[in-house]
């Protein structure tokens, strides 16, 4: 039992202590994307927003698109994890920290696009409600203005979400690690000397984060939806786009998060903890939500056409049947088509199964997001007033990035911070007598009660 | 009692001579944007007149139709603007205000009538072009929302004559530039709240309708459908 | 520097702070002492004239004061001065009354057109290389007058030549003076739509060798034969108030507008009825139509008879008319013809027009006199009066003679040597290179000019061949006086003073002629006694208070200060009255079909360059405004195009926005196609104004120009330019990315035209 | 335990030093482009508002800007006044429309021909005057393009605003000093105090 508990404080902690030249290749090349990311910003703010693709009357299109989409990766962290931890499948502990942490990331993203965005980034405060002797407050009837108070209340919560459970684990490389590094760890893990007090504790903060959490997760992507749903604008102006949205991100979250469990258990050896069982239950999680993405979908389409408004019928043929129809077609493969099958079927539900699944999802919800936002725009009310949209390699560039940043931060993360909570492991180990069950659901053991103080040598 | 402006386009007096437009570029700075951008989808009027086909040689009628700004007293534009730059003015003007707007194009994509233009770049004039702008209008920088603001440099100025002076404005003593230049007055503008002038007494009239008026914006701006000879009295 | 360059941050904020460093080095002007004393921030309301076309609108300019670069004593630097901001009707102007075009308040960027030649410059470079250096008033003066000098002096007088556009009022009558006094040939007046034909056919017709004005305010009925009326044709601001009336200004009363034409102009956007007809047949059409009415006795005895009797067979009821026949000729049909009789005759006031393409085919005066005489079948005698009326003329009016004629004959002698080649050329405003058919060899026979010196204020293609160029002012800084022809039923005479002072170092045309002739002495000073134009200008106008009027003044002083401030002098209507001009009795004309350059067979359209609604005759392709203006019908910007019926679309597999080439017996063009439902399947139609080789920064080398491949036909009574006459061939020659069309309407670019349809 | 660098460490530099050079590159070189921004003092053939450094567009983004300017004449209110002058005999237009005039040469001549002119400011402004220029008097009240702000003096005058009231009390001043600070809140504060509009549209537009 010692033994494999020290196994798995060894395993977990590697990565902080060593790295392959492959992990260094990987950092270098997510570097230079956020760099060029940054380059071409500078080029726009310089230049002016002009350098986008973007005219009248298309006056959203990658941006938009792009914020849509990440806000949407970030359900995959911590509403997936929290269901996981209240409804207590214990076959969830390796899973939530890398869950947790994409959304803490993408969320970040999510909420820097819109400030590239607007023509004045620099005027951007003006979001920020500070009382001023202009008497001028932000618009709180603007959908904009509820997105930045959803966003930043969502931001703040998961990232509490995220650090509560790394308390015991930041003790951990605290007392394995030395010097500077020590004495970092010794401030995060906020004094932790796993006393049962503190576990009482933390089981409880974590019990009511887990509680709060969900329904701040789905009012963020209603809220974004919102972004579309309340203004008149042909295919936007509809009551199912925020159910619609929330299905959505969780559908991309959870193949955000498989794609990167993947990525995770090859880059930092984790073949014993990422088991085929964790791929196999969030596959069936992803199949569930292709069912319903493709549910909305139809719903969607079949009230714009039955209804047969010209000008939403202008956007409805223009998405599936003109312009757009390869785009189209190619999301509808890329959300239903692949996945369904691969998932469904439990001999190809296996890590390379759900890992393609998962990857031509995130493309399918990509390319959703990006059928919501432009075709609409292109096909308003007069026709006289349409438009056409090409990118320009600015925008091209910036989107990139914007996946540069995402696997930049979560490299940096792996470094300092154990992928699979440690403690939980140990959990999960201590309640089968020291049979190291890791990934089935055992039916006996109840959250996170434990019985009587964890082994000494965990605990220092 | 308070002004509302507002205005009449009548579509069977409109010639499609397009005065209005160059009226428009003159007073309100509007920069021209040149041939690429142009290409782009990026050319500012804003007032257009659009046109549209029905029917095929050798029976093909078009229909004009002016499309300015139609003021809309419920205007999608306005609430969906998180810094207040376009608002309602007490006069019924939705005013875009230049210095408080951010740029983030939401109320463009809000408008149904797409009458909103985006400032792209800084605009620019080869010299001496610029001495041709009208130092009571802003000329917008980048990263600007701009669209047609009934002339309200003109209400402004007319406005503080008349209290200058201690009087009541006049109906038809200022216009806006549109207006001013239509030769067959398809374009009336006035106060509708006086129940004399000549825009309320056409907006009044039976062939009057909103454009996109289903969508419950409410415009200030009233289209009036063209006529037929027929069921004119004739002969 | 392009585009891009030129655009700045106004964006970077706090991290830029520490990039002070590699700040722009700006160079600090000096001020000049200010030459008028103005309150900063008040507008003043200026009158003028609109001069860019022959309608004489009435302007008030805005002038503001503000801080402008300009050159004084040779020096660079910035003056407080008043500005032009911007241009309007003049209320009071009774052709225009406050309403101006979209050209005509365009004009205001002539003013400030980056472009303007601000300096005399003298040819350096080859001819046409557009090399040219500065030169100072005083050495380009020596000069000019050195070369009049010596023609003189060796008795070549008749070897100066002057080429110009026609010009308004008192400066086409100082020119012709100028030219009788010094000896020389008189003046080319050169503009590739001029409206001889018209002029002709109303001297015949009515006795007015004028265009024609129509009180359209009351009109109950009208058609009109390819008169772009709303557009480009005539006092078009005139015609718009009135149309704008006839419509909608009478409660319970409003009059149908007919418009026969092929291919479907602004103008003809606006109809009740449009009637496609075969190009050239438009008079055979218009007799058909008086046949039925004279046959069934729908117009009262005798009526328009005066105008009737010179067309062969009225008299005996156009026998060769019947609509069947005529149905055969125009491909209108026999039933609708009928019809239009009994609409035209049954309503209160009708009135019919021709203008446009009618009058420039072969037989285009046939065309005028049958539609005028269809006019005052129908118009004359009414009880509320007619709806057709002429200006009452002021000064002999503009001799109705063709533009081309005169400039073939100058080309002729220029190439010939016959019967006297031309030494010196004096050019002002017209631009023969771009806008005669190629076929008259315009270049070639400047080529052959040892001497050609420019009045104009920009580089065009054919003062880019000038040895010499002597910029004139702008309109707005110069004295302007029109006294137009028509759009109202008084006599007007416009007049200003300058709206502002002089931004560079120009000198006004009328001013340096002035100083020439008095340089020159002799009988040119005798017939030019004036210093100055105003001087002259005030010696026209001031005889004109006797007449009572608009201006009442008990002094010639007062009377020349009350015109200026009022914008000019006008008859009172009441006073308006046009004497009809005797004319020699014409022989009756008999129908003649149209002929076309280019057989049917290889050519297989028939070929319409039109009159841009934005450009006019090209003259006005430099001005950004209009450049961006996009065609109301196409909604094209900044390029040209050819429109195309989409079902000879299909037949050729040309798409919107591909490029098509246009080929003539003459040459062949290129721009991109539009599809449009409104122009005949077997005709192509283009608008005249792009294809500038070299016109200022915003025109040159963009697009292409129709009249480059016109045959040099005219029409064979009178001699003009019959534009309408020929026939090309047309092909794809590429996709749209080679062509450029630039839409302004988004929903067209990438659709066909029933896209836009809802 | 010392992570293991090495070759990684340069590869991670090399990217971060290209990277800044790219940055630089697009910005830099721009910033020694010739500009011109209002007043169209700079004869690069092209106006814009764009600010014609960033250095310039931080200062109007903080809104830094000279308090006391100097002028090319030691001109003083002070004597002027005291003198009895009105403001408006040399600003005219104040009471009429938008703009004051600021004097030139021609105005102060009117007196000076006579008055004082053995003074060595009053000869200069002669001698602006005999070479036929201006004085160009620097700005010393100016609202940053970017405020988009019409302001129009003669309203105000007629509501019986004291000048002193936004340009302090000029009698104690020689050359105008910008003393009184006319930010947004400056002028909402006089506003509401005097119950005017305050809706956007009554100064911005």
């Amino acid at each position: 039992m010692q033994a494999t508990a020290e196994q798995i404080e060894q395993d977990l902690l590697r990565p902080l202590f060593h790295s392959s030249g492959k992990y260094w290749v990987a950092v270098a090349l997510a570097t230079s994307l956020l760099l060029a990311g940054v380059a071409a910003f500078g080029y726009q703010l310089y230049t002016g927003i002009g350098v986008w693709g973007i005219n009248s009357p298309v006056f959203w299109a990658f941006d938009i698109t792009n914020f849509v989409f990440w806000i949407g990766i970030s359900h995959a962290g911590t509403l997936i994890s929290a269901i996981l931890r209240l409804t207590n499948a214990t076959w969830r502990r390796p899973v939530t920290r890398c869950a947790e942490a994409i959304t803490v990331f993408s969320l970040l993203i999510g909420a820097i696009i819109p400030l590239c965005h607007i023509g004045r980034p620099w005027l951007a405060f003006w979001m920020i409600p500070y009382p001023n002797e202009r008497h001028i407050w932000p618009n709180f009837r603007s959908p904009l203005a509820w997105d930045f108070f959803a966003i930043s209340t969502y931001l703040t919560g998961s990232t509490t979400f995220l650090y509560l459970p790394t308390i015991p684990d930041f003790a951990a490389v605290r007392d394995a690690a030395t010097g500077l590094r020590k004495k970092v760890y010794r401030i995060l893990a906020l004094g932790w000397q796993g006393t049962p007090r503190q576990w009482q504790r933390l089981e409880v903060a974590m019990h009511i984060m887990a509680v709060v959490i969900v329904p701040v997760a789905v009012s963020v992507h209603t809220i974004v939806s919102w972004d579309f749903a309340m203004t008149l604008v042909p295919m936007w102006h509809s009551s199912i786009f925020g159910p619609y949205f929330v299905a959505g991100a969780i559908f991309s979250g959870i193949a955000a998060l498989i794609l990167a469990m993947a990525l995770l258990r090859k880059l930092l050896h984790l073949e014993e903890y990422l088991r085929p069982i964790h791929f196999g239950n969030l596959g069936k999680l992803l199949l569930t939500m292709s069912l319903l993405w493709f549910y909305f979908t139809f719903a969607e389409r079949l009230t714009a056409w039955y209804g047969n408004s010209p000008p939403e019928m202008a956007v409805f043929w223009e998405s599936i049947r003109k312009q757009f129809a390869p785009l189209f077609w190619t999301m509808v493969v890329c959300n239903f088509i692949i996945p369904v099958p691969i998932l469904a079927i439990k001999r190809l539900r296996t890590i390379t199964g759900t890992a393609i699944a998962s990857a031509a999802v995130v493309v399918g919800m990509w390319l959703e997001r990006f059928l919501i936002v432009v075709p609409a725009l292109e096909h308003k009310f007069l026709p006289y007033s349409w438009g056409t949209y090409r990118p320009t390699w600015v925008e091209d560039t910036l989107m990139a990035s914007s996946f540069g940043m995402m696997a930049l931060l979560y490299l940096l993360f792996s470094k300092f911070v154990p992928m699979i909570s440690i403690w939980e492991m140990k959990v999960g180990l201590q309640a089968h007598g020291g049979v190291p069950v890791i990934a089935t659901a055992d039916r006996q053991h109840h959250g996170l009660v434990l019985e009587g103080p964890l082994p000494t040598d965990v605990a220092e | 009692m308070a002004h509302k402006w507002g205005m009449v386009v009548d579509l069977d007096r409109c010639t499609g001579c397009e005065a209005c437009v160059v009226a428009c570029h003159a007073e309100n700075n509007i920069p021209t944007v040149g041939e690429d951008q142009a290409a782009r989808g990026r050319a500012k009027h804003w007032i257009r007149v659009e046109r549209y086909w029905e029917g095929d040689f050798p029976n093909p009628k078009i229909r004009f139709q002016p499309v300015l700004c139609q003021q809309c007293d419920e205007a999608p534009c306005e609430p969906v603007c998180p810094t207040y730059a376009s608002n309602h003015t007490p006069e019924g003007l939705n005013s875009q205000v230049y210095n408080r707007c951010i740029g983030t194009r939401f109320c463009a994509n809000a408008c149904p009538y797409s009458v909103r233009f985006f400032n792209f770049y800084n605009p620019q004039w080869d010299m001496p072009l610029q001495l041709q702008l009208n130092p009571d209008v802003s000329v917008r920088s980048v990263g600007i929302m701009e669209k047609c603001t009934f002339c309200v440099q003109r209400i402004k100025a007319a406005e503080i004559q008349a209290e200058a002076e201690k009087r009541e404005l006049k109906d038809g003593e200022f216009n806006t530039a549109c207006a001013q230049s239509c030769a067959s007055k398809a374009l009336v503008f006035g106060d509708l709240n006086d129940p004399n002038s000549e825009v309320a007494r056409l907006s009044s009239s039976n062939r009057g309708t909103k454009l996109l008026g289903e969508l419950g914006t409410k415009p200030n701006v009233t289209y009036l459908e063209r006529g037929t000879w027929e069921d004119a009295s004739h002969g | 520097m392009e585009r891009r360059d030129f655009i700045k941050i106004s964006a970077l904020s706090g991290v830029m702070a520490t990039l002070e460093g590699c700040r722009s080095a700006e160079k600090q002007l000096i001020r000049f002492v200010p030459e008028e004393e103005l309150v900063p921030g008040i507008a003043t309301w200026k009158p003028s004239v609109c001069t860019l076309c022959s309608a004489g609108c009435g302007l008030l300019v805005r002038v503001m004061q503000g801080e402008a670069e300009v050159v004084r004593r040779g020096q660079q630097g910035l003056i407080k001065m008043g500005l032009a901001k911007k241009l309007e009707g003049n209320p009071q102007h009774p052709i225009n009354r406050g309403k101006l075009c979209a050209r005509g308040q365009a004009g205001l960027q002539v003013l400030y057109h980056p472009d303007r030649i601000t300096h005399p410059i003298k040819r350096t470079g080859a001819r046409g290389s557009g090399e040219f250096q500065e030169i100072s008033w005083d050495d380009a003066l020596k000069e000019l007058a050195a070369h009049l000098t010596t023609l003189q002096t060796s008795n070549s007088a008749n070897a100066l030549a002057f080429l110009a556009r026609p010009l308004h009022g008192q400066r086409h009558e100082l020119v012709e003076r100028f030219l009788k006094a010094y000896g020389a040939p008189p003046a080319v007046w050169y503009q590739p739509f001029d409206e001889a034909v018209l002029r002709q056919a109303n001297l015949l017709s009515f006795g007015h060798a004028a265009l024609p004005t129509f009180d359209l305010g009351r009109a109950d009925y009208v058609i009109s034969f390819g008169a772009d009326f709303l557009g480009t044709w005539n006092s078009a601001v005139a015609q718009s108030i009135g149309y704008g009336e006839m419509r909608q200004g009478r409660p319970g009363r409003r009059a149908k507008f007919v418009q026969v034409e092929s291919r479907m102009s602004q103008t003809g956007a606006n109809t009740d009825e449009w009637i496609p007809c075969r190009p050239g047949t438009e008079g055979a059409l218009a007799l058909g139509i008086a046949h039925v009415i004279l046959s069934e006795k729908l117009a009262p005895q005798g009526a328009g008879s005066r105008a009737g009797s010179l067309i062969a067979g009225w008299s005996a009821g156009l026998p060769d008319f019947t609509p069947e026949a005529v149905e055969k000729q125009t491909g209108v049909s026999a039933a609708v013809i009928k019809r239009l009789a009994h609409e035209l005759t049954q309503s209160g006031s009708a009135v019919a027009m021709v203008g446009g393409a009618p009058l420039a085919h072969t037989n285009g005066l046939f065309n005028a006199l049958a539609v005028n005489a269809l006019e005052s079948l129908v118009d004359a005698g009414r009880d509320q009066g007619q709806i057709l009326g002429f200006t009452p003329v002021l000064q002999p009016a503009i001799p109705a003679q063709a533009s081309l004629a005169s400039l073939t004959a100058f080309a002729q002698s220029a190439l010939s040597g016959q019967p006297h080649a031309p030494q010196v050329l004096l050019l002002y405003e017209a631009n023969p290179i771009f806008s005669a058919p190629p076929g008259l060899r315009i270049r070639e026979a400047l080529a052959k000019v040892p001497t050609i010196v420019s009045f104009g204020n920009f580089i065009d293609e054919t003062s880019a061949q000038a040895d010499l160029i002597l910029p004139d002012h702008a309109p707005l800084e110069s004295w302007l006086d029109s006294m137009p022809e028509s759009g109202s039923l008084q006599a007007v005479a416009s007049l200003a003073p300058p709206a502002v002072l002089p931004l560079h170092d120009t000198r006004s045309m009328p001013d340096v002629l002035l100083g020439l002739a008095h340089q020159l002495g002799g009988e040119v000073a005798k017939a030019l006694p004036w210093a100055t134009y105003d001087a002259m200008l005030r010696a026209a106008y001031v005889p004109l208070r006797t007449r009572g009027g608009s201006v009442d003044a008990k002094t010639d002083d007062d009377f020349w200060d009350a015109a200026q401030t009022q914008g000019g002098w006008w008859s009172t209507p009441s006073t308006a009255h046009s004497p009809e001009v005797a004319v020699a009795k014409h022989a009756p004309v008999s129908p003649a079909a149209p002929e076309f350059a280019g057989a049917a067979g290889d050519f297989p359209f028939y070929f319409l360059p039109y009159v841009s609604q934005s450009f006019g005759d090209g003259s006005l392709a430099h001005l950004p405004w209009l450049q961006e203006l996009p065609d109301v019908l196409t909604s094209a910007m900044w390029s040209s195009w050819v429109e195309i019926n989409p079902k000879t679309g299909d037949r050729l597999g040309i798409k919107q926005g591909d490029l098509v080439e246009i080929a003539s017996p003459q040459g062949s063009v290129r721009a991109a196609a539009v599809l449009s439902p409104g122009i005949a399947p077997d005709m192509v139609a283009m608008p005249v104004g792009q294809g500038h080789e070299n016109f200022s920064r915003f025109a040159s080398g963009r697009g292409a120009n129709p009249l480059s491949i016109l045959a040099p036909l005219a029409e064979h009574e009178t001699g003009s330019l019959a534009w309408a006459a020929t026939r090309v061939k047309l092909v794809r020659a590429g996709g749209p990315e080679q062509a450029k069309l630039v839409l302004f309407a988004g929903g067209m670019s990438a659709f066909p035209h029933q896209e836009e349809r809802r | 335990m010392r992570i293991p660098m090495g070759w990684r460490k340069w590869l991670l530099m090399i990217l971060a030093g290209v990277s800044v050079w790219a940055l630089l590159e697009i910005v830099l070189p721009r910033q020694r482009m010739r500009a011109s921004g209002p007043p169209a003092y700079v004869t690069t053939g092209v106006f814009t508002p764009a600010h014609p450094t960033a250095a310039a567009a931080v200062k109007d983004f903080l809104d830094i800007h000279p308090e006391h300017p100097v002028q090319p004449i030691a001109y003083t209110h002070t004597v002027h006044l005291a003198k009895g002058l009105p403001c408006t005999f040399c600003h005219v237009g104040v009471d009429q429309g938008p703009e004051a005039r600021i004097p030139g040469v021609t105005v102060c001549m009117s007196c000076h021909q006579s008055i004082a002119t053995d003074r060595p400011e009053i000869k200069k402004i002669a001698a602006y005057k005999a070479r036929g220029e201006e004085i160009p008097w620097v700005r010393v009240y100016n609202y940053s393009q970017s405020a988009h702000v019409r302001f129009n003096h003669a309203p105000h005058i007629r509501a019986g605003v004291d000048c002193a009231m936004c340009h302090s009390d000029m009698t104690k001043q020689t050359t105008a000093e910008r003393k009184v600070d006319l930010n947004m809140g400056f002028c909402i504060n006089c506003h509401t105090q005097k119950k005017v509009s305050i809706d956007c549209e009554t100064c911005h537009y």
